[in-house]
C-alpha cells in the first residue's frame, strides 16, 4: 500500500492554512515574511503532488519558477525590513501605518 | 532485503569508524607537517612519533567540564554543535570510495548511497552546515561569537554561489549529476591512467573548486568566522568539552569531505592502476588534505573585505565565465 | 536597374529624415547638399529608368516592385508596391526633374531664412510624398501619399507660420482639401467592394466584367475619385485654397501649387482612365468642370494685381484645361499639358520669385514696371515661359494646348462648345499673361526709391534653374507635336500602352467625329490668331495706353469689381458654410460640454469625493487588518465558487 | 504499514509542527530554525513523491540560500525576543483571524476531498509512471523548452529583485559627489572643440 495523492495535497492545505495564520496573526515582519514563503512551499507541494498525480513533469518546472519568485521576494523583502528598521527601530508592522490617510 | 539492510549498516559503520579515525590523524597530520613545515617537530611524546596524541587530546577533552554561558540560548546552544556536525557526516553517504567487489559471495559498492543526484545531495548537505556555525555564533551571547557567526554566514552564501558554478563545468561535461557516474567517466585503460580526468579540462573549475572549498569549510586563509587574532576563538569561543570536540571534529570532516569530493570530481576518484581501488582514493584525499595544511602553513588571513571582494569580483566572474566557456565548447562538439 | 525603384522615393525620405533630425544644427551647405543631393539622385535614377523602360516591348512596360505585404486581412490584400509604367515613368521624371531644380532655386532663394533646414526637410518630405503618390501601385498607397502631398502643402504654406494669413492659409488649404479626399476614400471603398482589389492592374483588368457601362454605381465612384481630384487640384468648387496658398515661399508654389500636387487629381484620373471610361457621365462632367473652371479662373486671373495671385489663377485655370482633356477621354494630351504646364509654370514661378527677391518682397504688380533692365536673365527666361504658355507656335504650350482645342473640338465624348470655351480661355489666358509682364518687366518704375536701389539680379542657384525651365519650356512640347505637322507624336504613343485599356471598354470614345485635317488646321490658326489679337490687346491696355485700362475699370465697375473679389466665392461660401458651423460649434461649446458633460464630469468627481470621504476611515493604516479583510475576500470568493 | 507510509506520516507530522511552531515562536531565530525543519520535512515529501531534483533544489535553495539570508538579517539587527505577539488585538479581532484561515483551510480540504479533483493515483518512491520522473534532465528539458520564455523572465525578475533589494537598502550617503557644472560650459567645450577643427 502507498500514500494516495490527496494526503499530501491535505498536507499542503494545512500548510498553507498555517501559513495564512502567520500572515495575519504575527507581528515580525520577518516571520511574516517567512509565513509568506510557507505559503509558497504549501502551493509547491500541491503542485508536485498533481504533477505525480497526472504523471506531468509541468508542475515541477512550475515549482521551479516559484522557487525564483520565492528567493527574489525574500531578498526585497528582507532590504525592505532592514531599511524599516533603519528608520522606525523595530520590525513591528503596527507601527508602520504610514499607509493610513 | 535484508541482504541490503546488513550492507549498508556495515557499510555506515565502516565509513563512520573510518571518517572519525580520518578526522583524528587529521590532526595529528595538521600539528606534524606544520611543525615541520615551521622547523619544529610537533608532537612525539604520545607513542611513536606522536600517534597516539588524537586519543589523548580526545580523552583531555571530554573529560573538561562543560560550561554554558549565562545568558546564552540553550536550546540552540545545545543544538548548534549537533547540526555542524551531522551534515559534515552525512555528505560521505553518496561519495564512492572504490570500485565495485565481490565480498563474501555479494556484490558490493563501495558508496553507501548511489544516488542519481549525488552532487545535489552534497550541496543541500553541505548549505545545511552553515546553521551550526550561525547557530552557535547567534546563541553564546558573546560579541566575538555573534561577530564570527555573521561573518560565517555571509562568507558562506557568498562563497557557495562561486562552489556550485565551479563544478557545472564538471557536470556539463560528465553529463551526469551521479558521482559514481563522473568517476567511470573519468576511468581509463591506457597507461596513460590520468588522462580523462576532468582536471585537464577544467583547470580554472579546479581552481576555483579548491578556493571556494577551503572558505566553505572555513579554512586558513579564508578562517575568518574563527580568527583567533580578532574574534578571539569566533563562533566556538564560549564552547567547551564534548560540544567543543564536535566542532572540530566536524571542521576536519569537511574538510575531508571536500577532499573527497574534490578527488572524485577533478582526479578521477578511485581511478587508478596497479593499486587497489581504495587506495588510490585514500591518497588522492590525502594529498588534498596536505595542501589544505600546506596553505595554512603558507598564507595569512585575508581581511573580510578582501573576502567577500575577491568573492565576489573575482571567483564568481571566472566561474561563470568557466560555465558559459565549457558549454560553448559542448554546443561545438 | 529595376529593383531600384523603391529608392526613387525613399532617397529623399533619407534627406527628410537627416535634415529634419538633425534640424538646425548642419550647417547650411550641408542642409542644401543633403536636400538638392538626394532629389538629384532620384532624378539620375528616374532617367535610367525611364530609358530602361524605353528598351523594353510596348506591352511590357509594366514593372511591379513589390517591397513587402502591407496589410492582408481575411480577402483585402495590399502590398507596399511600386509601378512603374510609362504614365508612372514620365511623373516620376516631372517630379524629379523639376522637383531638383526648385530645390536648386530655393537654395539662393531660402538662403537667409531661419527656418533653412526645415523648409529643406519639408521640401524633401513633399516630393517623398508625391513620389509614392505616383509611384504607388493601388489606391491605398496612392491615398498615403495623396495625405503626404496635403500634409506637406499644409506645412509649406504656414511656412510662415508666424504670419497669421500664412497660417490661415495653410489651414484652408488643409480642410478644402479633407473635403476632396472624403470623396476619394468613399470612391475607394466602392471600388474596393466591387472589384475586390485595389490594385491598379486588376482595378484595370476586373473593372469592365464588374461594372455594367455606365451603369449607376460606376458613375457613383468615378464621380467620388473626382471630387478628389477637384479637392487635389483646384477645380471649381474647391479651388478656393490655391490662391490664398501664395502665402508661401515662391519656390513652393512652384513646386506644389503649379508643377507637381496640383497635379495629381489629373494623374489620378488618367491613372483610372478605364473606370472613366466605363462612365461616360463621370466624363462629361469632368469636362464641364474642367472647362468651366478653366474660364472662370481665367477671367479671375485678368484683374487680380498680386503677381503670384494671377498665377495662382492661371494654374487653376490651365489645370481646368488638364480635366478638359481627360473629360473628353483624351488623357495622354491632359498628361502632356501637365508635363509642359509642370515646365512653364514652374518656370514662371520661379520668376516671379526672383522678380519678388529682387523687389524686397514686394508683390504688386502695381509698385514694379521696368524691370526688364535690371533683371535681364529673370526676364528673358519669364518671356519664354508667357509666350508658351500662351501657346506662341513652336514653344511647348502650343502643342499640349492644341492638342487639348483640337480634341475637345473633335473627340466624340467632345463637343464644339467646349472648343469654345478653351478657345476664349486662350485668348484670356495670353492677355492677363501679357498684362502681367507689361505690368512687371515694361513701362515706368514704379518701386519706391529704396527698393529700387536694391534691385539685382538673382544668384547663379537662381538664374540656372530658371535658364534650364526656359529651354524646357520651349522644347517641352516638341515630343507631341500634332500629325498634321506631319510629326509623329511620340508622346501619345509612349502613353498609348497604358490607356489602351480605356479604349477598349469605350471604343467610340475617342474617335474623332470630324477627322478633317483643314478643319484642324483652322482652328489652330483661329487660336494662334486670337492669342496674338489678345497680346496686342494687352500691349494697348497696359504699356502703350495706360489710360485705355483706367476707362474700362470705370466703364465696367461691377464687372471689374466682381472680378477682383473672386466673384465673391469665399464670402459665399463663408456665409452658407462656415458660419453655420461655428454657430453649431458655439452651441455644442457653451451648452453642451460646458453645462452638460463638464457639469457630468464635475458632479461624479464631487459625488466620489464624498464617498471617499466616508470610506477613509475604514482604513486603519494595519497591514495584518488589511490583510485579514483580503483573506476573507479570498474566502468567500471560495466558497462562491464552489457552491457554483 | 508499510515504510512508505511511514515515512509520510513521520514527515507530514515534522512539516505541520514546523510551521506551527515557526509562527509561533517569539524568537526570530527559532523561527527560523523551526522553519528548516519543515522545509526539510517537505524535502522528504517531495522526494517521497518522485521530485528528487526538486526536493534537493528545495533544500539547497531555501535552507542554503534564503533563510540563511533571514537569519543574518536578524542577526545583523540582532533581534532578540520580539514584543509579544499581536498583545495590542483584541481577543475577537484574534479570534476572527483565526477563524477566517480556519475556513479557508476547511474550504481548501473541501477542494481536495469534494469532486474537484479525483484521485486513484497511488504513490510512492519506487513507482514513477514515466521514465524519468522527477530527473534533472526531465525538469530541464520543460525549462528550456515549453517554459523558455518564463524561465528567461525569472532571470530578469531575480535581477529586477537583485538591483531593488540593493537599492532598498542601501545606507543614503549624503555626500553624493554630483558635479553641477555651469550651463554653457559644454557649449564651450563644442565651441572649442570646432574652433580645433
Amino acid at each position: 500500500m502507498t500514500v494516495p495523492i490527496d494526503a499530501y495535497l491535505v498536507v499542503g492545505a494545512g500548510l498553507f492554512g498555517i501559513g495564512v495564520i502567520g500572515v495575519l496573526v504575527s507581528r515580525n515582519l520577518i516571520i511574516l515574511l517567512m509565513s509568506v514563503e510557507l505559503m509558497l512551499n504549501a502551493a509547491n507541494l500541491a503542485l508536485i503532488a498533481f504533477s505525480r498525480a497526472l504523471n506531468l513533469m509541468d508542475g515541477h518546472a512550475f515549482v521551479f519558477l516559484v522557487l525564483t519568485i520565492a528567493a527574489a521576494e525574500a531578498s526585497v523583502g528582507l532590504a525592505m525590513v532592514i531599511t524599516l528598521y533603519r528608520n522606525h527601530d523595530t520590525v513591528n508592522i503596527d507601527r508602520f501605518s504610514i499607509l493610513k490617510w | 532485503m535484508f541482504e541490503i539492510v546488513v550492507i549498508t549498516v556495515i557499510k555506515v559503520s565502516v565509513v563512520m569508524m573510518a571518517i572519525l579515525t580520518g578526522c583524528a590523524y587529521s590532526t595529528w597530520l595538521e600539528r606534524k607537517v606544520l611543525a615541520r613545515m615551521q622547523n619544529r617537530v610537533g608532537p612525539t611524546y604520545a607513542g611513536p612519533f606522536g600517534l597516539l596524541q588524537p586519543v589523548a587530546d580526545g580523552l583531555k577533552i571530554i573529560f573538561k567540564e562543560d560550561l554554558v554561558p549565562k545568558n546564552a540560548e540553550k536550546v540552540m546552544f545545545a543544538l548548534a554543535p549537533i547540526v555542524t556536525f551531522v551534515p559534515a557526516i552525512l555528505t560521505f553517504a553518496v561519495i564512492p570510495f572504490g570500485a565495485d567487489r565481490i565480498l563474501f559471495g555479494h556484490h558490493v559498492k563501495m558508496v553507501i548511497s548511489d544516488l542519481n543526484i549525488g552532487v545535489l545531495w552534497i550541496f543541500a548537505v553541505t548549505s545545511l552546515g552553515i546553521y551550526g556555525i550561525i547557530l552557535a555564533g547567534w546563541s553564546s551571547g558573546s560579541k566575538y561569537s555573534l561577530m564570527g557567526g555573521l561573518r560565517a554566514s555571509a562568507q558562506m552564501i557568498s562563497y557557495e554561489v562561486s562552489y556550485g558554478l565551479s563544478i557545472i563545468g564538471v557536470i556539463i561535461l560528465a553529463n551526469t549529476l551521479s558521482l559514481t557516474e563522473i568517476i567511470s567517466k573519468q576511468s581509463s585503460d591506457s597507461i596513460w591512467f590520468f588522462e580523462n580526468w576532468y582536471i585537464w579540462k577544467q583547470p580554472l573549475g579546479f581552481f576555483l573548486y579548491l578556493t571556494c572549498a577551503i572558505a566553505e569549510t572555513n579554512r586558513a586563509p579564508f578562517d575568518m568566522a574563527e580568527a583567533e587574532s580578532e574574534l578571539v576563538a569566533g563562533y566556538h569561543t564560549e564552547y567547551s568539552s564534548m560540544r567543543f570536540s564536535m566542532f572540530f571534529i566536524a571542521e576536519y570532516a569537511n574538510m575531508l569531505a571536500v577532499s573527497s569530493v574534490g578527488a572524485v570530481l577533478f582526479f578521477g576518484g578511485w581511478n587508478g592502476p596497479v593499486l587497489p581501488s581504495i587506495l588510490w582514493f585514500l591518497i588522492k584525499v590525502f594529498l588534498f588534505m596536505f595542501f589544505y595544511i600546506w596553505l595554512r602553513a603558507t598564507f595569512p588571513r585575508f581581511r573580510y573585505d578582501q573576502l567577500m571582494s575577491f568573492g565576489w569580483k573575482v571567483l564568481f566572474p571566472l566561474a561563470l565565465l568557466n560555465t558559459m566557456v565549457t558549454a560553448g565548447f559542448k554546443m561545438i562538439k | 536597374m529595376t529593383e531600384y525603384i523603391y529608392l526613387i522615393p525613399i532617397l529623399p525620405l533619407i534627406g527628410f529624415l537627416i535634415n529634419g533630425l538633425a534640424l538646425n544644427r548642419l550647417p547650411k551647405s550641408v542642409v542644401s547638399a543633403v536636400a538638392c543631393g538626394s532629389i538629384g539622385l532620384s532624378f539620375v535614377l528616374s532617367v535610367i529608368l525611364f530609358f530602361e523602360l524605353k528598351a523594353l516591348e510596348p506591352s511590357s512596360r509594366v514593372i511591379e516592385q513589390v517591397l513587402f505585404p502591407w496589410i492582408s486581412v481575411g480577402s483585402f490584400h495590399v502590398n507596399f508596391a511600386f509601378l512603374l509604367d510609362p504614365l508612372s515613368a514620365i511623373m516620376i521624371l516631372v517630379v524629379t526633374g523639376v522637383g531638383f531644380l526648385i530645390h536648386v532655386y530655393s537654395v539662393g532663394y531660402m538662403s537667409h531664412d531661419p527656418g533653412y533646414s526645415r523648409y529643406f526637410a519639408y521640401l524633401n518630405l513633399f516630393t517623398f510624398s508625391m513620389l509614392t503618390l505616383v509611384l504607388a501601385d493601388n489606391f491605398l498607397l496612392m491615398f498615403v501619399g495623396w495625405e503626404g502631398v496635403g500634409l506637406c502643402s499644409y506645412l509649406l504654406i504656414g511656412f510662415w507660420f508666424e504670419k497669421k494669413s500664412a497660417s490661415d492659409a495653410g489651414k484652408k488649404a488643409f480642410i478644402v482639401n479633407r473635403i476632396g479626399d472624403f470623396g476619394f476614400l468613399i470612391g475607394m471603398f466602392i471600388v474596393f467592394w466591387s472589384v475586390g482589389s485595389l490594385n491598379f492592374n486588376q482595378v484595370s483588368s476586373i473593372a469592365p466584367t464588374v461594372f455594367a457601362f455606365g451603369g449607376t454605381l460606376i458613375t457613383a465612384a468615378c464621380l467620388l475619385l473626382f471630387v478628389g481630384a477637384i479637392g487635389k487640384s483646384a477645380q471649381i468648387p474647391l479651388y478656393v485654397w490655391l490662391p490664398d496658398a501664395m502665402e508661401g515661399p515662391t519656390p513652393v508654389s512652384a513646386l506644389i501649387h503649379a508643377a507637381t500636387m496640383v497635379t495629381a487629381g489629373v494623374y489620378m484620373i488618367a491613372r483610372t482612365n478605364v473606370l472613366f471610361m466605363l462612365a461616360p457621365d463621370a466624363l462629361m462632367v469632368v469636362a464641364v468642370i474642367g472647362a468651366a473652371t478653366a474660364l472662370f479662373a481665367a477671367t479671375i486671373g485678368l484683374v487680380q494685381n498680386d503677381i503670384k495671385r494671377v498665377l495662382a489663377y492661371s494654374t487653376v485655370s490651365q489645370l481646368g484645361y488638364m480635366f478638359l482633356a481627360c473629360g473628353v477621354a483624351s488623357f495622354s494630351a491632359g498628361i502632356f499639358h501637365l508635363m509642359t504646364h509642370a515646365f512653364f509654370k514652374a518656370l514662371l514661378f520661379l520668376g516671379a520669385g526672383s522678380v519678388i527677391h529682387a523687389m524686397s518682397n514686394e508683390q504688386d504688380m502695381r509698385k514694379m514696371g521696368g524691370l526688364k533692365k535690371h533683371l535681364p536673365i529673370t526676364f528673358m527666361t519669364f518671356l519664354i515661359a508667357t509666350l508658351a504658355i500662351s501657346g506662341i507656335p513652336g514653344l511647348s504650350g502650343f502643342f499640349s494646348k492644341d492638342e487639348i482645342l483640337w480634341k475637345s473640338f473633335s473627340s466624340q465624348s467632345g463637343h464644339p462648345i467646349f472648343w469654345v470655351i478653351g478657345f476664349i480661355t486662350a485668348g484670356l489666358t495670353a492677355f492677363y499673361m501679357f498684362r502681367l509682364v507689361y505690368m512687371t518687366f515694361y513701362g515706368q518704375e514704379r518701386m519706391d526709391e529704396k527698393t529700387k536701389s536694391q534691385l539685382h539680379e538673382s544668384p547663379k542657384s537662381m538664374t540656372i534653374p530658371l535658364m534650364v525651365l526656359a529651354l524646357l519650356a520651349v522644347v517641352g512640347g516638341w515630343v507631341g507635336m500634332p500629325h498634321i505637322l506631319g510629326a509623329t507624336n511620340y508622346f501619345e504613343d509612349w502613353l498609348s500602352p497604358v490607356f489602351s485599356h480605356g479604349e477598349a471598354v469605350n471604343t467610340h470614345a475617342l474617335l474623332s467625329s470630324t477627322a478633317d485635317s483643314s478643319m484642324e488646321w483652322l482652328l489652330m490658326f483661329a487660336s494662334v490668331a486670337l492669342v496674338l489679337v489678345a497680346i496686342y490687346l494687352a500691349y494697348n491696355f497696359y504699356l502703350k495706353k495706360t489710360s485705355l485700362s483706367t476707362a474700362m475699370k470705370e466703364k465696367l465697375s461691377g464687372v471689374h469689381k466682381t472680378l477682383l473679389n473672386k466673384y465673391y466665392v469665399d464670402e459665399f461660401y463663408g456665409a452658407v458654410i462656415v458660419r453655420p458651423i461655428i454657430y453649431f460649434s458655439l452651441f455644442l461649446w457653451k451648452i453642451v460640454d460646458v453645462l452638460i458633460i463638464d457639469g457630468l464630469i464635475n458632479g461624479s468627481a464631487t459625488v466620489y469625493n464624498d464617498i471617499s470621504e466616508f470610506l477613509r476611515q475604514g482604513q486603519s493604516g494595519r497591514v495584518r487588518s488589511y490583510a485579514t479583510i483580503f483573506t476573507l475576500g479570498v474566502v468567500v470568493l471560495l466558497a462562491f465558487f464552489m457552491t457554483d | 504499514m508499510t515504510l512508505d507510509l511511514v515515512i509520510f506520516i513521520i514527515s507530514a507530522l515534522t512539516a505541520i509542527f514546523g510551521a506551527l511552531m515557526m509562527i509561533f515562536q517569539r524568537n526570530p531565530v527559532a523561527s527560523v530554525m523551526y522553519m528548516i525543519l519543515s522545509l526539510v520535512s517537505q524535502a522528504v515529501l517531495y522526494m517521497q513523491l518522485g521530485a528528487l531534483f526538486i526536493g534537493a533544489v528545495l533544500i539547497i535553495v531555501y535552507a542554503g540560500a534564503i533563510l540563511v539570508l533571514f537569519l543574518f538579517v536578524i542577526m545583523m539587527l540582532n533581534l532578540r525576543q520580539t514584543e509579544d505577539m499581536d498583545s495590542d488585538s483584541t481577543p475577537i479581532s484574534k479570534l476572527a483571524k483565526f477563524l477566517v484561515s480556519g475556513l479557508l483551510f476547511l474550504e481548501m480540504l473541501f477542494v481536495v476531498r469534494g469532486s474537484y479533483f479525483q484521485s486513484s493515483v497511488e504513490t510512492g518512491l519506487l513507482s514513477p509512471q514515466i521514465d524519468d520522473f522527477g530527473s534533472v534532465e526531465s525538469v530541464a528539458e520543460l525549462l528550456f523548452t515549453t517554459y523558455l520564455y518564463p524561465f528567461e523572465l525569472t532571470s530578469i525578475l531575480l535581477l529586477t529583485a537583485i538591483v531593488g533589494a540593493v537599492v532598498i537598502a542601501r545606507k543614503p550617503s549624503n555626500e553624493d559627489p554630483v558635479e553641477i557644472l555651469p550651463f554653457d560650459s559644454d557649449d564651450d567645450e563644442f565651441k572649442s572643440a570646432k574652433a580645433a577643427e
